[in-house]
């Protein structure tokens, strides 16, 4: 019981000082950027600036923004996603705590791989049809570069 | 306007099936009717343009009984004839041509030079011809018994069981147009392998990924071969591993010999187009790009994207091939390839000249006297150093696959062929 | 929070300028009072750890009169004792280690036991030292008049002259922080390079491109070099080019040896860190990436980026020094590298224990009979030999600055062993 109140306040301070840090890294490094659709917001943490560049001279510069590719389709989906990168990207950000270069994590890869098919499925129907619903192959093994080298 | 809308039609409904394909439906034809795009494709590979050091140059002949051909590719012997002193006394020294496009590989076969010196058994077949339905005839429906059954033929009689080059089935399963191995040396030879990585029992067809597979098909037949035993069981050498070391040791492990070198009496080995092991050991295999990625790159024909069924040289098709991946001008990515295969040549030269500098020692000692025990030594030597170097001259890249280890393997080479011309002087002078 | 502050602050106001530096502020202590960061990073270059094959482990001594230094890198002669057969009679027989970070270059020269066996000049010191002032002061402002002079002195009076290991002003220009070369070494050196490619009096510091320039202030110093004529002169030996066979002809036409083989006689080469002419063969060098990339990449401080002025083995650092450029995981990265190290090493010893046998040969040849005719043949070879071997030996990144070709080197030096031994039993033989 007691244990039990201990670890609930513990938690709650945890909670609320993440809420807390979280709001204002969020506020203050523009965090409200994560929703919009504008890749201008992304770039306000200058770590993006990068891929920001990037995306100005590539391919999709005039056919496709951030979220294009970095969210899955449909409202909540792509809001969960903004809400939890949003979230781990101001705390990453501001605690400093991250790997450099950013690497792309598995599951916002998962997101972008789809993303080529929301745009593409006419034209690789011909190389995954005959795979069904089976194992489909790696857009990104040739055309990682595509919205940003 | 018609464009567009047939453009979406064959979006949504990419392939029209307009033949039913079943597991005996052998003639290309029939599956381009399916899948007209990839059969036309197909078709080209009759082209021949050379590159710089591969694809291969239309030679005019004239015809005659035993050889129909009317066309062929350049002799490689005439390019090089040190190739003959290598081979001296194997078939290879008669005939050896650059290699071609698919088209012309059951022609080639039939009627190199090499099969009217040596009788050759059926077992040639397996990389030559559209085996699959014929060695599924043979063994009732049994793929390896059909196998086993067309070794044990004479070349001739096997001749008539098939009609076609590599097809659309030897590749896919009919029914849903996935990639499968059907070729009993690699789905024997790679259980092998993998046996000896602690992998029991694998089944290249159930365990395999897509990517795998984009380079196991073409690894069916580009790798490196032996006929086993009095069956002519075809056996792939990957038991101790893929790298020439652990081949070497598992051919002498065996004591196996292609043949006795005419002019060395050395127990000599032929390696053949190892494409499949020295890709093995290179940064695309790697970087998990396969042979299809460069060999049958994604083209876009109308409103899809389809795999280049042209099987043939990248680099005469650089910027599908390559430039998906690298963003450098097509000159410079045919010069970056260029000048790795030219280094490549270039100490293949060095050590072909120290291969024919021991055989021609060989042959003078042996003259000289033929009981001399340094003889088995250099002989040794000889045969290492000649698996050595044909290990990278028969591999058809010219380097490019794993161009570090291409020089590696040579520099191996000259170190075996000098060290044999060393052994057998250290013997006369007792030094 | 205060992390996100700092960042905005820094983002807009990257240097504070708290002392004016001029063309003769040598101490980098006050370099770092305007540039505290880069400053760290220079200073941390004492750090010793090991890789591999690189880096460098630090071995304790006792610190004696004439050598005070308490710790040392690993000696190589004891790692591998055929490089004193190979260096008989040379000064690196005696004393050879595993270099380490810039820190300590003007101690390890100062100390290092090559010294005690042979009175060097005060050429040495334009490597190994801060070296722009005092030749700018000893010429009196003329930079290439006051190389001149201190090649001329002894190595000890040099000494004196100089207080630093190479500083921020051998790097930069003070007043803009432009990236300069300072050496008189390159500055010759490259201007016979370009002159062989038809380009005339090259200027570097006026015509070098900036991503050159991220080159250009290593190949300062990571070089193959002689010392020209009885002036001493330091010459980088480019004038027909960059790979080993130019510089081999080279020195050929001018029939230069660095000393005479004491077992054999052989007129040797010693090369020694030709990491630039490498690293030029290889595919970073053809797709402009340059040393700085790898040994000095950016790094964030705060909202900065700033060069990582910790120069060092990019193993330890791989995910800035390659994952910019590379999106493999870093163990993954590094096991590229090392596979490329070890392929290397590997042939490395095989050519190694051929260069070993052809000199105990040589050895015991000379001794039998001076006046043997195949003396001279061979002797050749073991210069060659020798020198295409000490290239990739001597070069530091064990073949990654260029795979391929370090082989291809290797496979010669190979070659040239085999065929010495060869030419001197021949001899002995009459065949
Ligand atoms: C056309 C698709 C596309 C667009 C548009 C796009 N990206 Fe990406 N992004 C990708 C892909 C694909 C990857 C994964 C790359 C890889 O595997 O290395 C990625 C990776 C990333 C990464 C991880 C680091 C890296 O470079 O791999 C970041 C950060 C990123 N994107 C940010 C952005 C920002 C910010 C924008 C808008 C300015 C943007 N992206 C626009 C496709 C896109
Ligand atoms: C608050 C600062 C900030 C903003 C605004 C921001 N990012 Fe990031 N982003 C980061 C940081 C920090 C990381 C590294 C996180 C890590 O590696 O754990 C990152 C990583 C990423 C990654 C790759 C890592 C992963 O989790 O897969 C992608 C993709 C990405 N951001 C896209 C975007 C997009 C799209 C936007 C705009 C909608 C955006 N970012 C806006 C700070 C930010
Ligand atoms: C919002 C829609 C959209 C998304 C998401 C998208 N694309 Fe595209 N892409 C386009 C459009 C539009 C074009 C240009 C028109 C065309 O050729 O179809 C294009 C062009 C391309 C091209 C040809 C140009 C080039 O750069 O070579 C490639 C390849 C490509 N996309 C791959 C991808 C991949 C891979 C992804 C996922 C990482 C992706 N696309 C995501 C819309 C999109
Ligand atoms: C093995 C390499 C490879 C993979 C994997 C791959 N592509 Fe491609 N892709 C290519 C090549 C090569 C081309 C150029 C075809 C041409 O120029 O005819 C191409 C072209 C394209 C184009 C442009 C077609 C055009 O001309 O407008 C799009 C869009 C595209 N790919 C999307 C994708 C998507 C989506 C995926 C994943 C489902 C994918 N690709 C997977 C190699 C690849
Ligand atoms: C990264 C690209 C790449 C991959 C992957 C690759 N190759 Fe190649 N291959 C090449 C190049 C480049 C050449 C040299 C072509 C030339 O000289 O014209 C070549 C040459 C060949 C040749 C000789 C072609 C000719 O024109 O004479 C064959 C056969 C071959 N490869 C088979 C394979 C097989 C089988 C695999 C997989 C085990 C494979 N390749 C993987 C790029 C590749
Ligand atoms: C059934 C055996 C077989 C299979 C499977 C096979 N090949 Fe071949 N391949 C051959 C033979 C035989 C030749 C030589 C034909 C000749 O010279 O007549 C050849 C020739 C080639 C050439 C040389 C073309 C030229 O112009 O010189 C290339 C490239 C090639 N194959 C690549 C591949 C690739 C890539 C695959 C897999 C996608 C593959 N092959 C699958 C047997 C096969
Ligand atoms: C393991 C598969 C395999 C087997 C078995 C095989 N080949 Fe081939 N063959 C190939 C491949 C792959 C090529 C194309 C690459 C090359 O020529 O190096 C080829 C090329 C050829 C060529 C054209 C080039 C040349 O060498 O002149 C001839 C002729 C040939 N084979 C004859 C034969 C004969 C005869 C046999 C039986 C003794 C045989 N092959 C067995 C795979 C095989
Ligand atoms: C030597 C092997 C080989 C042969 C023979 C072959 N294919 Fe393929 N085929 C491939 C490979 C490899 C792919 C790519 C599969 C993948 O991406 O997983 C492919 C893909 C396909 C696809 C899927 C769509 C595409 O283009 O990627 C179709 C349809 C196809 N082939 C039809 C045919 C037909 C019809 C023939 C005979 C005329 C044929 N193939 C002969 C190797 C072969
Ligand atoms: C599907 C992707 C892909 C394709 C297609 C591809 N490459 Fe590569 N290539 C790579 C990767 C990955 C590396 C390893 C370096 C790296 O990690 O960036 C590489 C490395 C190289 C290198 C450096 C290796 C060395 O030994 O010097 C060369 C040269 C090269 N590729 C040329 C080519 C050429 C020529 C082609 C076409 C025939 C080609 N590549 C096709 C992905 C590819
Ligand atoms: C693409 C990356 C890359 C480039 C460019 C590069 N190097 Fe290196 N260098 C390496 C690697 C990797 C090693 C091996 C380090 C090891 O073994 O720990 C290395 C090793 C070295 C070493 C020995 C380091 C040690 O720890 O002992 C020196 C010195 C060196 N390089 C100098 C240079 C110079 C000078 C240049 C330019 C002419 C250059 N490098 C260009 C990656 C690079
Ligand atoms: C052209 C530039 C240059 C000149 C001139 C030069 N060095 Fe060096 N030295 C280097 C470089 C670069 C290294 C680090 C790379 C290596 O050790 O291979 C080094 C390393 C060393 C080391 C540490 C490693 C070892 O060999 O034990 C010693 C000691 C040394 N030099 C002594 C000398 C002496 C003595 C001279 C004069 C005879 C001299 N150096 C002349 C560039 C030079
Ligand atoms: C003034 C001459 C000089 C210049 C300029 C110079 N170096 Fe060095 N470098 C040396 C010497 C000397 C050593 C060996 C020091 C020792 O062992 O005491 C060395 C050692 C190194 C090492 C080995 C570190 C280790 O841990 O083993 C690396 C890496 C290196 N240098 C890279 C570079 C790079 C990159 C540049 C240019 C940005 C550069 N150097 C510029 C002379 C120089
Ligand atoms: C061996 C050569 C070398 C030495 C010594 C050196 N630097 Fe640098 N420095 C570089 C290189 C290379 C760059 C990258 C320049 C570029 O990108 O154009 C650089 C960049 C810089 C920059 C520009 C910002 C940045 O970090 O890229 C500053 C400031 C700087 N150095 C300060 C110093 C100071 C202070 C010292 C002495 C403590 C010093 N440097 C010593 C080679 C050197
Ligand atoms: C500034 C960019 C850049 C950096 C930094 C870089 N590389 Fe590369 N690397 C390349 C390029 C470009 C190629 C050539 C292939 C290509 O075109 O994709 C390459 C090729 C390679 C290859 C294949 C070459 C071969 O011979 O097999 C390896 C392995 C490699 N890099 C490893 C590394 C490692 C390890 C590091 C860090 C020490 C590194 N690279 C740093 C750009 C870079
Ligand atoms: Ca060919
Ligand atoms: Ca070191």
């Amino acid at each position: 019981m007691k244990i039990q109140s201990t670890v609930t306040v513990f938690l709650s301070i945890v909670v609320g000082l993440a809420i807390g840090v979280g709001s204002y890294t969020f506020i203050y490094a523009k965090g409200g950027s994560y929703l919009t659709n504008d890749p201008a917001a992304c770039a306000n943490c200058h770590i993006m600036n990068e891929q920001y560049d990037g995306w100005l001279k590539s391919s999709h510069h005039s056919v496709a923004v951030c979220n294009d590719c970095h969210t899955p389709p449909g409202f909540v989906p792509k809001y969960l996603t903004k809400a939890e990168n949003g979230f781990w990207h101001s705390f990453a950000f501001t605690s400093g705590d991250f790997h450099e270069p950013i690497q792309i994590k598995e599951r916002n890869r998962e997101v972008a791989e789809k993303a080529c098919r929301k745009c593409h499925q006419e034209i690789v129907d011909a190389i995954e049809a005959p795979h069904g619903e089976g194992e489909q192959i790696s857009c990104l093994q040739c055309h990682r570069e595509v919205g940003h080298p | 306007l018609i464009n567009i809308m047939e453009h979406k039609q064959e979006a949504r409904n990419p392939f029209f099936r307009v033949v039913d394909l079943t597991d005996t439906t052998e003639d290309p034809a029939l599956w381009g009717k399916n899948f007209p795009m990839q059969y036309d494709g197909y078709k080209r590979t009759v082209d021949q343009i050379r590159t710089r050091h591969g694809g291969s140059e239309a030679i005019a002949r004239t015809p005659t009984q035993v050889d129909p051909r009317s066309v062929v590719a350049q002799s490689r012997l005439e390019e090089d004839p040190r190739l003959k002193t290598m081979w001296a006394g194997y078939a290879f020294a008669v005939d050896f041509r650059e290699e071609r496009g698919h088209a012309y590989m059951l022609d080639d076969q039939t009627f190199t030079e090499r099969q009217q010196v040596v009788k050759q058994p059926g077992t040639c077949m397996h990389c030559h011809a559209s085996v699959y339905v014929p060695y599924k005839n043979l063994g009732g429906r049994d793929l390896i018994k059909g196998f086993e059954k067309m070794n044990h033929m004479p070349y001739s009689e096997a001749r008539k069981l098939v009609s076609h080059p590599v097809a659309c089935i030897d590749c896919h399963d009919p029914a849903t147009m996935a990639l499968r191995v059907t070729r009993p040396g690699f789905i024997e030879g790679i259980r092998a392998l993998k046996a000896s990585q602690g992998i029991q029992n694998y089944d290249v067809n159930a365990m395999a990924t897509r990517q795998e597979m984009r380079t196991y098909v073409c690894g069916q037949c580009h790798v490196e071969y032996y006929f086993k035993g009095p069956e002519k069981r075809l056996v792939y050498p990957w038991a101790k591993g893929l790298k020439i070391d652990s081949i070497m040791a598992y051919y002498d492990e065996t004591e196996f010999k292609d043949w006795t070198h005419a002019e060395t009496k050395a127990p000599a080995l032929k390696a053949q187009h190892p494409e499949f092991e020295l890709w093995n050991q290179g940064i695309h295999a790697r970087s998990g790009v396969a042979c299809a990625d460069c060999h049958m790159p994604y083209k876009r024909e109308g409103a899809l994207k389809i795999s280049d069924h042209h099987v043939r040289s990248p680099l005469l098709n650089i910027n599908r091939a390559c430039q998906t991946c690298h963003k450098w001008p097509e000159e410079e990515l045919k010069a970056r390839a260029e000048t790795i295969q030219e280094r490549t040549f270039r100490l293949r030269n060095v050590a072909m000249d120290a291969l024919v500098d021991l055989i021609n020692d060989l042959k003078m000692v042996r003259t000289a006297d033929s009981t001399n025990s340094a003889l088995a030594t250099a002989q040794q030597y000889q045969r290492k150093a000649q698996f050595y170097l044909d290990f990278v001259e028969a591999e058809n890249s010219t380097g490019f696959h794993a161009p570090q280890e291409a020089e590696r393997i040579l520099g191996e080479s000259i170190n075996f062929s000098r060290k044999g011309q060393v052994a057998l002087r250290t013997l006369l002078t007792g030094k």
